[in-house]
């Protein structure tokens, strides 16, 4: 009986957590509904005039879809570290960084992705013009990857304590802070008409870095966190 | 340089002595934790000596 | 190149002891120095021609700008020693130092905005230094919320030292990117707040005080250190031989 | 605190681990499966040391802890085509087989949050056999089993043996182990 490949125990671990949490619906719109709510409060804080909305809609669907995925962060470990499944991972003979790897390509897909393709409708409800949202787009999409992949070493490293989630947050927002300046800029810029090309290179640049490098402390961090 | 020039720091003593006695504080409170932390390390330590050398 | 002496420092007992005698030939230069410092900084140094006395605040500004990075790092590679070798004692100085360097990156900010206060008019100025550091005092502030968060103390450790190894690897990244950010909105107008331009005779009290805040964190360190192992060495052996002495 | 202990074990052999609750016989499992590191001493696979590549040790070896380590919302043919496919390429037949020999037949399409502690049990035992590891540590295999569990595990812990393979186990009572002689290690 061959061992299973990696790739073919990633995708298994890629649809296995998708599947889950397509059951476990209400889970995947938390985030999606959080992003919603926090845009719609922002009009009635400050004013119904689209013209206004519009200079601040880059920074405020960027914050709020940052702190939608960070919401959505919480169930990435926790239910595998509280059924023991997380110790079978461990012990699967696959390289935990990769496993770690899959986990959060399935996570993203599951709680980024959704506050991506949902961003556009929220975006026309700040006045945003309709050649800025494909810049909106690739931006959340990036940046909610950086979230998805520096917050799963948060996640993994508070897995099982007492009030993690605010912890989450501390640990993760400071390092999250360099796709927010470049990721707000770029919407900033597109909903200005100018060519954001640069910002967005800067933000592809980021999330290529925590992608390969976020796995490897992904793996530190969930060896020590069930040992 | 008498001593009312010096207090008055060319106007800014509203900003400059502040500064300087908070960073003073600093650093002897951080020297105060550090004796205590130790103190307290090492009283609880021995503590658990003696628990352990009386028989239970 | 033999590596005994590496483990003879990494054993707790030795370090304990070494620890001890070297804690006051650190306390008392580093006191000695900071005297000399201040005086030199607050009397001897002329007034800035630009900024008066105000700029005097930079002698216990900059020192704890450099102290909160410097500390920073170095909590970074005693985390890396003590993950990739597995030295309980390194963890323990990672433990001592972050504290410390916390201290230090909170007396930045508040000296700087005592600073920035008559320059700028303003208490706070989203300036890129100011910025960048506030982001670190957060990162000091999620290691220590960590550590405290987690009972088992081994764990702590090697928690707290991924974060502080991922934190070391995004703290260049934040640093640019706050500066991009700045010099992007505020254009290039900003006042040359930069150094000011220092002659000998202000120059001299700065170094002295790097020196002695470097000495002072050393003290402390060594102080704090000694807590932190004999937090870590619950039942070992020496530990009677020692405190009883 | 565990500490002195060292234990021997050959293809075919079963070691029961005894000992009163709180001895430590979990710790010594987890540190026996890699889970937890020893400050003292190591564990070593066929003469290597098991820290030098975890992951061929990790793929010869199956554990049952505690916890059945199973997904609440999967039913038991997905927690088991998920969790062994992990490991090696294994087909709905012999998943089912597997759920058959467990005498899981009955709710193969159930999620595993409606099966009784006893039928959990049974799911990850069925994993364990499923995962063609040469050696299985289980900790406390018996717990929530009934009287026909109990003997269809001692009958599967046996083929293990059979074929070469070494088991260890812990747990208060002595298991019984058709054709084998198991070898007793009390944590005092």
């Amino acid at each position: 009986m061959m061992q299973t490949s990696i790739t073919q125990a990633m995708a298994l671990i890629y649809r296995g957590d998708l599947i889950l949490a397509f059951r476990r619906w209400e889970q995947i719109a938390q985030p999606v509904v959080f992003l919603a709510m926090v845009t719609t409060l922002v009009p009635l804080a400050l004013s119904p005039e689209l013209g206004e909305l519009r200079e601040i809609a880059g920074g405020v669907l960027w914050i709020a879809a940052l702190l939608a995925a960070l919401l959505g962060l919480e169930f990435l470990y926790r239910s595998d570290h509280a059924d023991g499944t997380l110790e079978q991972m461990l012990l699967s003979g696959q390289p935990l960084a990769l496993i770690a790897l899959a986990k959060t390509a399935a996570h993203w897909t599951a709680s980024g992705l959704p506050l991506v393709l949902v961003s556009p409708l929220l975006a026309v409800g700040l006045g945003v013009p309709a050649d800025a949202l494909v810049v909106l787009m690739t931006s959340l999409a990036l940046g909610t990857g950086i979230l998805s992949s520096l917050g799963a070493v948060g996640a993994a490293l508070t897995l099982g304590l007492r009030r993690g989630s605010v912890l989450l947050s501390l640990l993760v927002l400071p390092l999250a802070m360099p796709a927010l300046i470049f990721g707000a800029r770029a919407v900033d810029m597109a909903i200005h008409g100018e060519v954001a090309r640069g910002p967005l290179l800067l933000l592809g640049a980021m999330f290529v870095l925590s992608l390969t490098l976020s796995p490897m402390a992904v793996a530190a961090a969930l060896r020590i966190s069930q040992e | 340089m008498n001593l009312s020039d010096f207090l008055a720091m060319g106007g800014y003593a509203a900003f400059v002595w502040p500064s300087f006695g908070l960073t003073l504080i600093m650093l002897i409170l951080n020297v105060r934790n550090a004796r205590r932390m130790h103190a307290l390390a090492r009283e609880h330590a021995l503590r658990r000596l003696d628990a352990a050398r009386k028989p239970t | 190149m033999n590596w005994t002496w590496f483990h003879k420092l990494a054993s707790p007992p030795h370090f304990y002891r070494l620890a001890g005698r070297i804690t006051p030939w650190l306390g008392w230069p580093a006191f000695l120095l900071i005297v000399i410092g201040l005086y030199g900084g607050l009397v001897l140094a002329p007034p800035d021609y630009q900024q008066g006395d105000a700029f005097r605040i930079v002698y216990v500004h900059a020192p704890s700008a450099w102290m909160s990075m410097f500390i920073y790092g170095m909590m970074a590679i005693a985390a890396a020693i003590g993950l990739i070798w597995r030295i309980k004692l390194a963890h323990a100085v990672a433990a001592a130092a972050a504290p410390v360097g916390a201290w230090f990156t909170f007396v930045t900010l508040v000296t700087g905005s005592l600073w920035g206060r008559p320059m700028w008019g303003t208490w706070w100025q989203w300036d890129a230094r100011m910025t960048s550091e506030l982001i670190l005092l957060f990162l000091y502030l999620g290691l220590i919320a960590l550590r405290a968060s987690i009972d088992d103390r081994e764990r702590a450790d090697r928690a707290s030292a991924v974060l502080a190894l991922v934190g070391v690897v995004n703290l260049p990244i934040i640093h640019y990117s706050v500066y991009w950010w700045n010099t992007l909105h505020q254009g290039s107008t900003i006042t040359k707040f930069g150094k000011p331009s220092i002659t000998f005779d202000m120059l001299w009290p700065l170094l002295v005080m790097f020196v002695a805040f470097k000495l002072f964190f050393g003290m402390v360190l060594m102080l704090r250190v000694r807590g932190e192992v004999l937090r870590r060495e619950r039942d070992a052996s020496w530990l009677r031989e020692e405190l009883t002495r | 605190m565990l500490r002195g202990v060292s234990l021997e074990l050959a293809a075919g052999q079963v070691v029961h681990i005894a000992g009163s609750n709180g001895v430590g016989k979990t710790t010594l499992l987890r540190v026996l499966a890699g889970l937890l590191t020893a400050e003292q001493g190591g564990v070593s696979w066929q003469g290597r040391p098991v820290t030098a590549s975890f992951e061929v040790y990790a793929a010869t070896l199956a554990y049952l802890g505690h916890s059945d380590a199973l997904k609440a919302d999967f039913t038991a043919r997905e927690n088991l085509r998920h969790e062994v496919g992990l490991r090696r390429d294994v087909t709905p037949a012999e998943i089912d087989d597997a759920l058959a020999r467990v005498g899981l037949a009955g709710c193969r399409d159930l999620p595993a949050r409606v099966l009784s502690a006893g039928q959990r049990r049974r799911l990850a035992m069925a994993r364990v056999m499923l995962s063609a590891a040469s050696l299985w540590i289980l900790d406390e295999p018996f717990t929530n089993l009934d009287h026909v569990g109990v003997v269809l595990l001692s009958g599967v812990i046996a083929e293990q043996l059979d074929a070469g393979g070494a088991v260890i186990i812990a747990a208060h009572q002595p298991p019984a182990i058709p054709r084998h002689t198991v070898r007793c290690v009390e944590l005092v």
